[in-house]
């Protein structure tokens, strides 16, 4: 077996009397794609940050081909050839695709930068990596799965060995992964390591040769994706029991149309040139789940219901009495919520402390003359971070420190607090571990229970297979389908999404 | 080392306090005089009570600059109902009335166009200057006479002055707002996350509009103590460098000009520092050039302790 | 009680009263003196630019420190006599207390074919290349109150200098000449402040050497920044004698401080410019005094040589130096304040 | 890059009024005028020019206006009270100007302090500093004593160009300042350093994202101390500039200057946000001011209403920038079939 092209031993980190990672061994040759999995707190991303150089790790050392890394260093390390492509954007928005690719390292001639060789340089390794992108183009005006391409460019241009992928499809639509996921495969058979970090399962199967499964810390499976399959993914990462709790839970009664009382009906809903003809209704207790690719407008169109966006055609009717959406306020006022896509820019406040930002839809209940009550809100606070298990339970903890799936808990857990009588949930579980995942769908399920309207829109479709009592397929602003889960197979489900409408 | 100072540094400010004071008690005994003190507060009432507004503002991820001329307009139309014999709560009802109103045109400029805030209120700072002008000229209008008036700025209740007594209870009512009802967390709240607080129903334009219009307002108030004060009123007052020295004191009391989470009580703390440091170094007689040498290199220092916390 | 010395200050009632009916003749006479000037480096007189051009109108513009109320009472004196002219267009601008702006002005004023400039530099030295380029073109400037060290037509002064020396000497004679004094000073960056401050510090140390001036501090022309620094020295001085505000603003700033503690009459306040809120003060007893120059006066005989200088009926050549007229001015306390008409007070 | 159209707005605008006061104020149109624009407001230009560097990186700089004191003190001091030659001033100057600059840098990166603050204590420690050097406080004599060194006062010079380009007779153009060549001079070398250097593109990266430009290996730190130094260089350029004009120095020189090189850089097109924005913008947004000011003065105008329209305008400035930056958005949303919600 030839040396591998990264090569950590022994890599550990411990803050304090805290073990964030236990000392581990993780081996990368050239040419794999291996996945690194694991739920929130497994030391996924302190393995992540010890390979980037965000922090240093407390022992071990790691080898690239065969040479040292300066751990600890950011800079170093990239220089040496390990890049990290990270969930949020890494790029300068105002800049072109040129200079982003080449930030801080454009060729110079008597000190000016040297336009021409560096355009030559940058559409050769486009070229040479079959990635399709105009250098001239400002980054803050491509979609973003071109971003992504430039990212990925930019790592390349730096000549990485071994790039790190975190979470790179979190918020790419089902075309966009596929695409990425070409990239990916080229540039392996390029000979480039790649270590992929991803809760979905159905992603990892798809692109990867190797899995490493990390739980409290430790590694706990190493294997080739072929010899592994998905139940014993899950049981690795979340331990037995959890893995048995949640199949069964997926499994249990679904019911298609809820109660069978029409809570919120749309009809013909449209904007120009975005959707049209958009009519269902939705029952009080069931989940309806809405799939279809980025770009169906599905998110536009749950905006317009709320009030956050506008609409220029149809009705929507609540509760069978005719409604105008004008504003946020106003969808509240009528007793929907919506939970955004994007946590952190779009659902939470990350400077502000748990407590604040679960009583931030609630707050005029507990005020009186215009005095808050300190006592009403700790009450309320405290019985629904239990209910929701935040970790840590601390209301005072600012949201901002809070893992992926601890944030959304919260955000979920703003809007439940409400108790809205129609709940709409746009991707509620990107970037969410599959303990986390689980304990999200039982909060979906046990308020639908309760007689909620929970509406989901959501691209992962092993979620949507698992969450939804009936599943609608949007297609170019279009409702395509509507029909019950049971018996809808995740093969038919495909074929729809991506049919030519 | 390093453990010590990161844990000493969210109470930077504090400790600052307290080692100034005690070196300027050891140099100069008069300094913990009763009557000192109350002057110390008597000459900060002004600015500390500008600060209160401003410090909502900046909880929002704005500023304002032009508080400055917006307390001498209030001033300045205060004394014009005075002597037109519209009485005392008129006067003051349409010196504090004008201020919210150009606090409120400010927010809106600010929040439902979208525009930024230094460059707005950089804009109102001259607009409101220039109609200042227009309206009393550049004299300075005595205010005669008007004993209710002049107790304002001059009185004293218990030996307390009144600029005083009316900046405490300004204080005490803006730390309630903030801390203790829901206002203090909405604005925080936008300050954070604006599009996230849009999308949890809060009205962000009117919040916002709303904190400007309590930082014109305060101005305002500021304004018409100061004219009280003086017995004059005047559109040269409130000159360039007081929203300065009213920023300085909202960002040593640790509340962020990128906005989110602020504090009242902190920025009081700031204020009494600034009023610590002027007084101080006025008592100990120092000349104007080490006064501004030592003050620049002092919130230097305190702010880069205090940013050791979030380090 | 009053001293008729020819180098002492005109004190009493008949010496205002000359300084008074002079006025009229003092104008025309200063504005003989000064209809031209002198090209210094040719040493060719130099008519200005409306003589030259009959029956149209004049433009003469005024360029202050900032909105004051000095100059804002010249602007009045200098409008008063040029409105009766009605060929004479008249504007007041702002310098906002900045060297660069008023150098921008006089540039524009320059270009913008104004016959005479009033002016009141914030530096004698700063203005003066502006002056030299108005001169060039035919333009009369005259200054007030700063004098330039760019030779022109004329300079009608407020007397800082002698001023200051002279509120030491009344001001250590009212304390019996001992004790602590305290100076509310203005902030660097304006030559009057220099020529005050050198002034008094100067006039205690000649006329009263046992007067100890112990504290110097900014207040920044401001009067509730004066009653805040006030409180502070008083802190630190409880047995101050007397304080001296480098304007009246901040000398009333003292008086409200004393008032609020129970000191007036215990301490001696001076003041300097003499706005009317200053002597009402005197008058009530408050304000110990200041130093009143009759600022309309002074803006009147300004625009008065202007006039002259505008019709142009004087030739240059009849004078070789720039004429300077020094404002007469009184060391206004209670005892002579009520001789100051209601018409002087600005 | 942005699109065409909405680099050509402020000079378009910028045209539009300049024709709007040719034809109504009198005296505007003339030669003399054109003069007075250009050497009257080319110190503040290059005011503007600095400024724009910390503005790129997402900060600002107030302390310009103390800055440009402090070294026209120097200068005052160095040749009045020491008879140093003005040679030798003159690179003292630009030294001093761009190591307060470099504290300014210092204190946001080493301090980490945001430059707000970090600037607005320098504003009050460097004009505290030119109170303590002043010569006229120090030798109150020298405050009437012109500085006559050829080596500074020889800034203020202007260039008869209509002679030079043989057009004698034909036209009159109005004579060219030396400051404002010298205004030229900074702009092209600022403008080829920020366009065309990897200096420049680093800079431009650390604005729009401070963390990937980290990542991408750019010392953002020394790069930010750069930008700071490269304000109180300009800082200085401008004090030479002034110093030469007024043939002196005074303690209060550049007071509120700040806000003025502030809002022509906003004018000019550096957004606060950082990381966009082009030098000839704010060179532009500074005469821009300039004209408003001059031509409103010669309508005879009252300076109070003057202080009105220019608030007016500068918000007018911003909400049109505003307005761009809206249909941009709203086209690139088109373009990529995405609606903004």
């Amino acid at each position: 077996m030839t040396a591998p092209l990264l090569e950590a031993t022994g890599l550990g980190k411990s803050y304090g009397t805290l073990v964030a990672l236990k000392p581990s061994d993780l081996r990368l040759n050239r040419g794999e794609v291996r996945a690194l999995i694991g739920s929130n707190g497994a030391g996924k991303s302190t393995l992540i940050k010890c390979l980037t150089g965000a922090v240093t790790p407390s022992g071990g050392s790691v080898l690239l081909e065969g040479k040292p890394l300066p751990l600890g260093q950011p800079g170093a390390i990239i220089r040496s050839g390990v890049s990290c492509i990270y969930q949020h954007s890494n790029l300068a928005p105002m800049m072109s695709v040129m200079d982003n690719i080449s930030m801080g390292r454009q060729p110079t001639r008597f000190g000016f930068v040297d336009r021409k060789t560096q355009r030559t340089q940058v559409q050769d390794l486009l070229a040479r990596y079959g990635i399709d992108l105009d250098p001239d183009a400002l980054v803050g005006t491509l979609p973003t799965v071109k971003q992504k391409e430039v990212e990925i460019a930019k790592a390349l241009a730096q000549d990485a060995k071994v790039l790190l992928m975190d979470e790179p499809t979190g918020w790419l639509a089902v075309s966009d992964v596929r695409r990425l996921h070409e990239t990916v495969r080229l540039l392996a058979a390029k000979g480039v390591g790649i270590i992929y970090i991803s809760h979905m399962l159905d992603e990892i199967f798809a692109v990867c040769d190797s899995l490493t499964i990390l739980r409290d810390g430790e590694v706990v499976t190493e294997r080739a994706v072929d010899r592994i399959s998905r139940t014993e993914v899950v049981a690795a990462m979340v331990g037995e029991r959890l893995a048995r709790e949640s199949l069964a839970a997926a499994d249990s009664g679904r019911k298609a149309t809820g109660s069978g009382e029409v809570r919120l009906s749309v009809r013909g809903l449209g904007r120009r040139g975005v959707f049209r003809d958009i009519s269902f209704d939705l029952h009080a207790g069931e989940i309806l789940c809405i799939t279809g690719l980025i770009g169906s407008k599905r998110t536009e169109m749950i905006h317009a219901l709320f009030g956050s966006a506008p609409h220029d055609a149809g009705e929507v009717l609540l509760n069978g009495k005719r409604l105008v959406p004008r504003s946020p306020a106003w969808g509240m006022a009528n007793g929907i919520g919506l939970v955004p896509e994007d946590r952190q820019h779009e659902g939470l406040m990350l400077g502000m402390p748990i407590r604040d930002n679960l009583v931030m839809t609630t707050l005029r209940r507990f005020h009186r003359f215009g005095v808050l009550r300190p006592r009403g809100i700790d009450r309320s606070v405290s019985s629904l971070i239990a209910a929701l298990n935040v970790q840590p339970p601390r209301p005072a903890q600012l949201v901002g420190r809070l893992s992926g799936g601890n944030q959304q808990k919260v955000l979920i857990g703003k809007w439940l607090a409400r108790d809205p009588s129609v709940l709409i949930l746009d991707e509620p579980t990107v970037g969410v571990d599959v303990g986390a995942k689980a304990e999200i769908y039982a909060l979906l399920r046990a308020a639908r229970d309760r007689g909620m309207a929970v509406l989901v829109v959501s691209s992962d479709l092993e979620e949507v297979t698992t969450l939804a009592d009936r599943i609608g397929v949007m297609n170019r602003g279009r409702l395509l389908s509507l029909r019950p889960a049971a018996g809808i197979t995740r093969p038919e489900l495909v074929a729809e999404i991506g049919a030519d409408a | 080392m390093t453990g010590l100072m990161t844990r000493a540094a969210p109470h930077a400010l504090t400790l600052c306090v307290i080692a100034f004071v005690m070196i300027l008690a050891v140099l100069e005994p008069a300094f913990l005089s009763g009557s000192n003190l109350i002057g110390i507060l008597r000459a900060v009432s002004l600015v500390g009570i500008m600060a209160l507004g401003m410090t909502f503002v900046i909880m929002t991820g704005g500023i304002d600059l032009s508080v400055g001329p917006v307390s001498a307009i209030a001033g300045l139309v205060a004394y014009f109902a005075l002597v037109a014999g519209h009485g005392l709560v008129a006067a003051l009802l349409a010196g504090a009335g004008l201020g919210l109103l150009i606090g409120i045109a400010n927010g809106l400029l600010v929040a439902s166009l979208g525009l930024p805030a230094i460059i707005v209120t950089l804009g109102t700072l001259s607009i409101v200057r220039g109609s200042a002008l227009l309206l009393g000229g550049p004299d300075l209008h005595g205010i005669r006479d008007q004993a209710a008036y002049s107790f304002i700025g001059s009185g004293a209740i218990y030996g307390i002055p009144v600029p005083v007594v009316i900046f405490l209870v300004l204080a005490a009512m803006a730390w309630l707002l903030q801390s203790r009802t829901p206002f203090g967390t909405l604005v925080a709240a936008v300050g954070d996350n604006e599009r996230a607080a849009w999308l949890s129903g809060l009205n962000v334009t009117a919040i916002k509009a709303a904190t400007y219009g309590l930082c014109g307002l305060l101005a305002a108030i500021a304004g018409m103590i100061q004219s009280s004060q003086v017995h004059t009123a005047s559109a040269t007052y409130g000159k360039f460098g007081t929203e300065l020295d009213v920023i300085a004191a909202v960002v040593l009391g640790g509340t962020q000009l990128s906005g989110g989470a602020g504090s009242v009580a902190r920025t009081l703390l700031g204020v009494l520092f600034l009023g610590l440091l002027n007084n101080g170094m006025n008592i100990l007689n120092l000349s104007i050039d080490i006064q501004l040498i030592a003050k620049g290199a002092i919130i230097a220092l305190a702010l880069s302790l205090a940013a050791r916390r979030t380090g | 009680m009053a001293h008729h010395d020819d180098d002492q200050p005109m004190t009493g009632r008949r010496a205002v009263l000359k300084a008074l009916t002079l006025a009229p003749a003092a104008a025309a006479g200063a504005s003989a003196g000064m209809f031209g000037s002198i090209d210094v480096k040719t040493g060719r007189p130099i008519m200005t630019r409306a003589a030259a051009q009959d029956g149209e109108r004049v433009k003469m513009a005024f360029i202050q420190w900032m909105p004051h109320t000095v100059p804002n009472a010249w602007s009045q004196g200098i409008a008063e006599v040029l409105g009766t002219q009605n060929v004479i267009d008249y504007e007041l601008l702002d310098g906002q207390g900045k060297v660069e702006v008023q150098v921008s002005l006089m540039d524009t004023l320059i270009n913008d074919g104004t016959s005479v400039i009033f002016l009141q530099p914030i530096d004698s030295v700063a203005l003066a290349p502006s002056i030299a380029k108005a001169k060039r073109e035919g333009i009369a400037v005259i200054t007030l109150n700063i004098d330039a060290t760019e030779p022109h037509a004329a300079h009608v002064e407020m007397n800082h200098y002698y001023g200051a020396m002279e509120i030491a000497r009344v001001m250590g004679e009212k304390m019996g000449g001992a004790g602590k004094v305290a100076i509310l000073n203005a902030p660097p960056g304006i030559i009057i402040r220099d020529q005050r401050t050198n002034g008094f510090v100067e006039g205690m140390a000649k006329h009263h050497p046992g007067i100890e001036i112990v504290a110097d501090q900014v207040a920044d022309w401001d009067r509730k920044k004066a009653q805040d620094v006030l409180n502070t020295i008083l802190a630190a001085t409880p047995d101050l004698g007397g304080v001296y505000g480098v304007n009246d603003s901040m000398a009333l700033g003292a008086v409200d401080v004393a008032k609020e503690k129970g000191l007036l009459g215990k301490m001696v306040i001076f003041g300097n410019d003499g706005e009317k809120d200053a002597l009402a003060s005197i008058e009530a007893s408050e304000l110990t005094g200041t130093q009143y120059t009759d600022v309309f006066q002074q803006g009147r005989f300004a625009a008065a040589a202007a006039t002259v200088l505008a019709t142009g009926l004087v030739s240059a050549d009849a004078f070789g130096q720039q004429g300077r007229v020094l404002m007469p001015y009184l060391i206004a306390t209670a005892d002579n304040v009520g001789q100051i008409q209601p018409n002087q007070r600005w | 890059m942005p699109s065409l159209s909405s680099r050509l707005t402020l000079p378009v605008f910028f045209l539009a009024v300049l024709a709007i006061f040719c034809l109504i104020a009198p005296n505007f149109a003339s030669a003399g005028n054109f003069e007075n624009l250009m050497a009257g407001y080319a110190f503040i230009g290059i005011l503007a020019i600095g400024q724009s560097f910390p503005i790129l990186l997402r900060g600002i700089d107030l302390s310009v206006g103390a800055i440009l004191a402090l070294v026209g003190m120097c200068i005052f001091d160095l040749s009045l009270m020491f008879g140093v030659p003005g040679w030798a001033i003159l690179p003292l100057a630009l030294l001093v100007g761009t190591l307060a600059g470099v504290v300014n840098g210092l204190m946001v990166t080493v301090l980490r302090l945001s430059p707000f603050i970090a600037t607005l204590a320098s504003l009050a420690a460097y004009r505290g500093l030119v109170y303590a050097i002043s010569g006229r406080q120090l030798v109150p004599e020298l405050s009437t004593k012109p500085i006559t060194d050829r080596w500074i006062t020889g800034f203020e010079t202007y260039f008869d160009l209509t002679r030079v380009l043989g057009l004698k007779g034909v036209v009159k153009l109005p004579w060219v300042p030396l400051s404002f060549l010298i205004l030229l001079g900074t702009l092209l070398v600022f403008h080829v350093l920020l366009a065309h250097t990897r200096f420049g593109r680093d800079l431009y990266a650390i604005g729009g994202n401070p963390e990937a430009a980290r990542l991408a290996g750019i010392k953002v730190g020394r790069l930010t101390v750069a930008a700071y130094a490269i304000s109180g260089l300009c800082a200085a350029i401008a004090a030479i500039l002034l110093v030469a004009r007024l043939t002196t120095s005074t303690e209060g020189l550049g007071e509120g200057i700040e806000l003025t090189a502030i809002a022509a850089a906003v004018i000019g097109g550096f957004s606060l946000t950082g990381g966009t924005g082009r030098l000839l913008g704010s060179v532009i947004g500074t005469f821009l001011l300039g004209i408003v000011l001059i031509g409103l003065t010669q309508m005879g105008i009252s300076p109070f209403v003057q202080q009105i329209l220019t608030g007016l305008i500068l918000l007018v400035a911003v909400g049109n920038d505003r307005l761009q930056t809206l249909r941009a958005d709203r086209q690139r949303a088109r373009a990529l079939g995405e609606v903004p919600a």
